[in-house]
């Protein structure tokens, strides 16, 4: 039942109600709506009882296993949401005076300082909204650096196949054409053919690494040098930096300029999408280029730096300085987990995977990439069950959800076929591991014995599988 | 810190991986990029966390805030963030697996009937990340979508908020769009209608119309709306959703309503949080859902015919579309769209048209009694919402300064932003403030103006 | 699943854990323990999971209709909550001096003047913790009123058959007897049999008003009159007081001393079993003996009354002053409420249940007390459906909770057959008591035809019928 | 306020009920009692109730708080009140319908298991309402319990809390009990054995042994259980949950154990918040089970056998076996036992235990620092927990008032609660307090000591 469906004519949440203003408006009437918009009238109980309850028919962190391959869906801790919670952090308008602000312009400023440390950039914007915007102002810092040097024949950028999407549609909006790099079979770049596309043309290269197969891309200096020679940058993605906190740093590897997704790797909540928030860095050369605002300190006095200060910004890319709420929240975990927390994290999460990976193979799934080590998340295909007994990648996933655990990520990274791509993170424990993988060892027994019973999955879900044809065909987006 | 892995746990996993420590995992990493380690601070047990940022906290708090700008302080009913902060909404991803996300996907299709009806446009989708992006990507989808004008002349007013535009600069410049300057009013501080007449005629290929605009004044959406259509420009309305159940909503502007309606979201129960995260809002006509970017649910049935909700038109995004899509938004603004959801839920329209009514008759009375003090001038005479300009007799930042210390903060001050109307200051009243508010600032001002005209 | 069964031995909760400090107590060991207590040893992650899905296994107010006759299950707001739990309030120390805690005193203060006015009396003491110790405070000062004039011989306190079991448990442990006295066909008290056991023994007599039958007792005036013209005293179990509120007072009808049950009438939630907060009330005879502290106002000044102060006071129920956040939260609900909202309240309580019975009985159920006004509360017995087609009260409200609604209130009062005692309260829509008519009627159709269906339920909770023989006969209290 | 009514409900209801007006379902209340209504103040919508509640939340705010005395500062993990206060916890009732209340159920079983193991003890019940009644109740169970006693003579040391005392005294004197003071050793502010012994050989039900006492003093406990148990005495221990992963268990004391195990809960999980809502927990041995009072959660299981949890011996409340069940309770303090729960699951035993250890440093910390003062004096020179009895050089209330003003709460003030050790402070550290806070609470000390010997 929609809350459309519980309205009463004029009933309100009277609670909440402000008495009625004398209407004495100075607004000319031809101003003035004419009929009110008919939202929800209902009573502040039908409201707090309808979303209590539709929330329950989520899953999520706080309540299932959620091992969603590059989303690192780790806990998120109640102490970061509480402590962002407080009304210092919340009543603060954007344009408070930075006198009367310096205890929220302090934590941002040490969270761009740990960022550049962990990794090992230079400087740090923290503007970008989620992690497609730290790209497009990524890929913008590419195109002003080459622009300014007056570089106007680079229009292409290079995008792996196993990249996530978010990457060649930023290219796109950037204006560049995106050229596509395949992987080879050990699930790295494809070397020769990244040398022969290429050239004068290339503007840069986007990378996640380690990628989206799972897997640390070895070549990388390689790949750096091969760049960097013929006059192109490296973005790199940093949506899989859970894998190597620590242990190395996309700014020693020859990146030149990266974004961090902080609601993968620094644990703020997903939201059931959003808010995230999708920090840039950049070595020195692509410095200037970062998106403004960016903190400045001076004599102990933290203050934001705006164009004036940086005239070489591609500029400003939110209203105010971006996800604020989100970034406190990434600050008070790094501060939390500390040097030895942090370097911790990609360990376990390494760990984590190698192990769930071993037990999986174990119990007969076949891996993507066998030969390879797994960094923070691995791929399964289910090719040879989708062949053998018509139960494909996507019948697993539903039929996971039965057993209380949220599906892998689906058909991603595109190239391997019929593929979930698992990331346990290094906050679940290897008991939780074990039951996943006993869950995942019945729905290979069911594909075999009983497929309908997969094919047809979800069971116990408050909807079954839903038709997304009629979705898509006859949209009803507005009741 | 969070890592559940006891040493026996460690131990039986390397021995189920046959290796002897963690370390071996990262042998593919080559051994020149390996580092020693962070610099970084030791970890902090979660009690003595609280005490540091608690008192950071602090630090800023309680400041009576006059400032809007496109960030308003609004009350906000203590259930909205008690129910969006439940695990469930707070630590889910997004709603790919629909059947297990109901809960999140019901909710952000009621959020967007909500907004199509209160923007009176027929669809909406799930959210942009703020008022300024959600304009940039308005102006994208404009030029996607105005197929007859081949110009990408963008027209936009002088009076839009200046982060908007910048922020429209930063995001469309790639994409050879044009954005064109139109000019306000000196006195009514609207969009100089004349100034506009001079682009009649010309390929356009939409207009950006602020309602209320950056000075909070109100614009004669009307003429604008039917203007701009005469042009063949699509119409983008920029409204604050606040005023919405108050004033006209860009689906009724003018013969046709506005093409596109966008703005930013967070009065409606995000809190000021430093600038974010709010949420940008965007809706559209029927006609050109398939140029939206951004999530959107659809409802629809299961095998057994009973209703659910999934993500739909998926084809538009970049997770399927990749270099062809009408964005690379991917994450958005879930939780705040919950937020939203709630707020709109509790207050409904009678709720949002008395918070509106109520600031506009708070700014009406604080100006009213700002205006009796000498040498205080209304820098515009056109109808506002519940921001006014105001000119000084004496330098905006030493009232703000003097009035500062009192943890008040008395307005925007636009010297450096729009240098051509001279040292003014943008202020903004809501329901928020109480008479004894209002009258203590009237003193407080008062006193500075005073103060600074002795010296 | 336990949340032992969660723990592995040493896994612990690392951002909680403080620094091991360094072993240098000046305790002695004999004073220490030997082995550590077999607490749980889980993650952060393991413990938000397994509390979150236990919650959710409940029902409660924010998730069903919850129609308990005599606990008045209504909404619970959320600001209350939210505005007691701010730090100010929870981090003050019940020591602090009185100079620095003017804020939450004023709160306190306010409170017991309010309560006053609503019911009528002369003082109020806001320390007893529930409305069972808000009894006992009440029946001890009927005590020390009698012994401090001397009178030993009162040794019986009057209860009527309806009453609840704190009512003459609290007799009990106030060393009086217990005399029951029957309640009449129209559910009045049985004059004739009052009068029959009243004389110089009488301690006093205990009464609901209205009753737990629903219904209001109509002689009270004349109830009042005997009992006091034998020398005894009133008391006023005011857990009914949201049928009254604003209509009428015990105060004004003769009761000398009451509890109210702040978690009932003034919406402090149940949580699952308290807090809870009983305030006593008394008129001017009675108010010297009212328990301490109680807070008193000097020239603007709030701070506390102690035995001090109060020298024929019953003394101290708690160790500090009650139970001030639950206090703090029904203070907050008045002040929302005000006058007319609280006047609302009982009409629209009653308004509710006079609806919901008419509409139960037009449904084919039997009202227990059919020629007489609903009160906000109602009987009804299932005495014919048991007979008939062996489906009883408890089968009903088992059934009830397989259509997401809680169960009325069973077997209470005691003196009418297989009765459901249902109270809708104020704050359900007439929508919600329709769907709970028409899962009524589906159940009595379902008695008629199925009868299996409906004694055999709850058939969609989390767990079925369970044996309470068995709990009672091998207790297994820990794990 | 929170009524959903709309006019066209109410008339629709009305005809329903055949009747004009709400008024006429009050025509069985006599008119004689009816009243014109009540004498209270306006209603406030939740925005103005919000602005004054939270001013006068924040004027108490901020102290930096070194008094104990039965009530703890310990920090509580986000956790812990971020799931206790989700709605299915928050409002549900007592779960009287079991299987629909299997969350609240089972996690009183596991608090009833952790307190029991906690306490070394065989059962727990699932709560009383604060430590001071959960005392009184011990006494009164004890009196059930020991079937040889006929005297009805508890044995109350006078280092107990004094208002244990006053409420043990304000529950079980119409019972006929009588509490026997015995007096504390002047050097050791133990229990005096040698006054102990004078009751040897006599009648005595029950002997209350508190562990820390009320100055923060460890007792003999083996010894007084001992000889307790040896005269026939039920052993009552009354024990600060926060120290028992450190500190021996009631249910280890001496040869046997204590009885019955009672105290204050608020330690593990309960905000200080003036006092309450705290819980009182009761533990026993197997076989006083069915004299314990309050609610007890059974594990059994359903009709196919699957685990679930209920009420049980439900044959000792009120509300089945009415004039003789074992106490009046109903309504017990479920919601704190929930935040206990989770607190103890956070935790752990080596939490507690760290949190215990640190405390008890930092009291011997401070303790340390004040003695080096001229003047001060420890009253007492038994081993202690985390609280500590100082003498001064001037009165306690001088240095109070000074301290107080920088917003330190240096202790409490025992001149009029214990006269005959003159005027003394109970000062109480937690593992809250920083070395900041220590070197503060000195300084700031010391310089009121200072100026009040000047004066
Ligand atoms: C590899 C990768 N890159 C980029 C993104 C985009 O990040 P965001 O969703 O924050 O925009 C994601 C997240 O989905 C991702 O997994
Ligand atoms: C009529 C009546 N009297 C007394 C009580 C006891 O109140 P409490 O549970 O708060 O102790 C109740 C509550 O259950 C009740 O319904």
């Amino acid at each position: 039942m929609l809350i459309f469906d519980k309205s009463e004519q004029s009933r309100v949440a009277k609670g909440i109600l402000l008495k009625d203003p004398v209407v004495n408006s100075s607004i000319p009437n031809k101003f003035l709506r004419e009929s009110a918009p008919m939202l929800p009238e209902v009573s502040e109980l039908d409201v707090v009882r309808h979303y209590t309850c539709l929330s329950k028919l989520n899953y999520s962190i706080d309540t299932n296993f959620y091992p969603l391959g590059s989303c690192t869906m780790k806990y998120n801790p109640k102490a970061a949401h509480v402590l962002a919670m407080q009304p210092g952090f919340l009543q603060r308008h954007p344009y408070a005076p930075e006198l009367a602000s310096q205890g929220v312009l302090q934590c941002m400023y040490e969270l761009e300082r740990d960022l550049a440390e962990i990794t090992g950039m230079h400087t740090v914007s923290l503007s970008p909204m989620a992690g497609a915007q730290g790209e497009y102002a990524g890929v913008a810092m590419i195109r002003a650096y080459h622009q300014a040097k007056g570089d106007d024949g680079r229009t292409e950028m290079i995008v792996p196949d196993a990249a996530h999407g978010t990457n060649p549609a930023t290219a796109t909006m950037c204006g560049y054409k995106v050229k596509e790099v395949p992987t080879d079979d050990s699930g790295d770049v494809d070397l020769e053919a990244l040398a022969a596309i290429i050239g004068p043309q290339t503007a840069g290269i986007m990378l996640t690494n380690p990628s989206t197969l799972g897997v640390f891309e070895r070549q990388i200096e390689k790949i750096a040098n091969m760049i960097h020679e013929v006059g192109g940058l490296l973005y790199y993605d940093g949506a899989n930096l859970n894998a190597i906190l620590g242990h190395a740093r996309p700014g020693d590897m020859g990146f030149d300029v990266l974004h961090l997704n902080l609601h993968k790797t620094f644990a703020t909540p997903h939201g059931g999408g959003g808010p995230g928030a999708g920090p840039v860095a950049a070595n020195e050369r692509l410095a200037p280029y970062l998106p403004t605002p960016i903190l400045g300190k001076e004599n102990d006095h933290y203050r934001w730096l705006t164009k004036d200060d940086r005239p070489e910004s591609i500029g400003q890319l939110s209203t105010f300085m971006g996800n604020v709420g989100v970034l406190l929240r990434a600050h008070i975990y790094i501060k939390q987990l500390g040097k030895q927390g942090l370097e911790e994290v990609s360990k376990l999460a390494t760990l984590n995977a190698a192990y769930l990976r071993r037990r999986l193979e174990a119990a007969g799934f076949e891996l993507a990439f066998p030969n390879r080590r797994a960094s923070h998340e691995f791929v399964v295909t289910m090719k040879r069950e989708a062949k053998e007994y018509g139960v494909t990648a996507n019948h697993v996933a539903k039929r996971l959800l039965d057993y209380g655990f949220h599906a892998p990520t689906v058909y991603f990274p595109l190239l391997v076929p019929e593929c979930l791509l698992i990331e346990p993170t290094e906050t679940e424990s290897k008991q939780t591991m074990d039951q996943f993988v006993e869950a995942m060892t019945k729905i290979l027994e069911e594909a075999k014995t009983n497929p309908q019973l997969v094919q047809t999955a979800p069971h116990t879900m408050p909807v079954g599988r839903l038709d997304d044809v009629k979705a898509a065909r006859e949209p009803d987006l507005v009741a | 810190m969070f890592t559940p892995h006891t040493n026996t746990d460690i131990q039986q996993m390397l021995e189920e991986l046959e290796i002897d420590s963690i370390d071996q995992l990262f042998d593919e990493i080559p051994s020149s990029l390996k580092i020693e380690g962070l610099d970084l601070p030791d970890p902090l047990p979660e009690m003595e966390l609280t005490r540091i940022i608690s008192e950071r906290a602090a630090k800023d708090q309680g400041k009576k805030c006059f400032i809007g700008a496109g960030a308003y302080e609004h009350f906000i009913p203590a259930a909205v963030w008690q129910i969006t902060s439940r695990g469930e909404y707070l630590t889910s991803y997004t709603p790919y697996q629909a059947e297990a996300s109901q809960g999140s996907l019901q909710t952000f299709y009621e959020y967007q009937t909500m907004m199509a009806r209160l923007m009176a446009m027929d669809v909406s989708n799930a959210s942009q990340y703020d008022g300024a992006s959600s304009l940039a990507e308005s102006v994208l989808m404009a030029c996607r979508c105005n197929r007859k004008s081949k110009s990408m002349r963008i027209l936009m007013p002088e009076a839009i908020h200046p982060a908007y535009r910048k922020t429209v600069e930063a995001i469309t410049s790639p994409q050879k769009i044009k954005l064109e300057s139109v000019p306000f009013t000196k006195e009514g501080g609207q969009i100089d209608f004349a100034k506009l007449k001079e682009f009649e005629g010309e390929d356009i290929t939409a207009i950006v119309v602020p309602q209320p605009n950056f000075f909070g004044i109100l614009e004669e959406v009307d003429e604008l709306t039917d203007w701009a259509h005469a042009q063949g420009a699509i119409v983008i309305g920029v409204v604050n959703p606040m005023a919405m159940s108050l004033i006209k909503p860009p689906g009724e502007w003018g013969q046709n309503g506005a093409d596109i309606a966008c703005g930013e979201g967070q009065p409606i129960g995000s809190p000021l949080s430093s600038g974010g995260p709010y949420f940008g809002f965007m809706c559209c006509r029927e006609k050109f859902i398939r140029n939206l970017p951004g999530r959107l649910i659809g409802r629809t049935t299961d095998e057994n015919g009973k209703t659910g909700f999934t993500l739909t038109l998926q084809a538009r995004e970049q997770h399927i579309r990749r270099a062809k899509a009408t964005s690379n938004i991917c994450t958005n603004q879930g939780l705040l769209v919950t937020a939203a959801t709630i707020f709109m839920s509790l207050l409904g329209s009678e709720g949002m048209r008395r918070v509106a009514l109520k600031s506009h008759q708070n700014a009406q009375d604080l100006l009213n009694k700002l205006l009796v003090l000498p040498g205080v001038e209304l820098v515009f005479n056109g109808p506002f919402f519940h921001e006014f300009v105001l000119r000084l007799p004496c330098p905006v930042h030493e009232v703000e300064e003097e009035m500062n210390k009192l943890n008040i903060l008395p307005g925007l001050s636009l010297k450096h932003i729009y240098p051509e109307i001279g040292d003014c200051i943008l202020v903004c009243v809501t329901e928020t403030k109480s008479e004894f508010d209002i009258q203590q600032y009237v003193e407080e001002f008062s006193k500075a103006l005073q103060g600074e005209m002795v010296c």
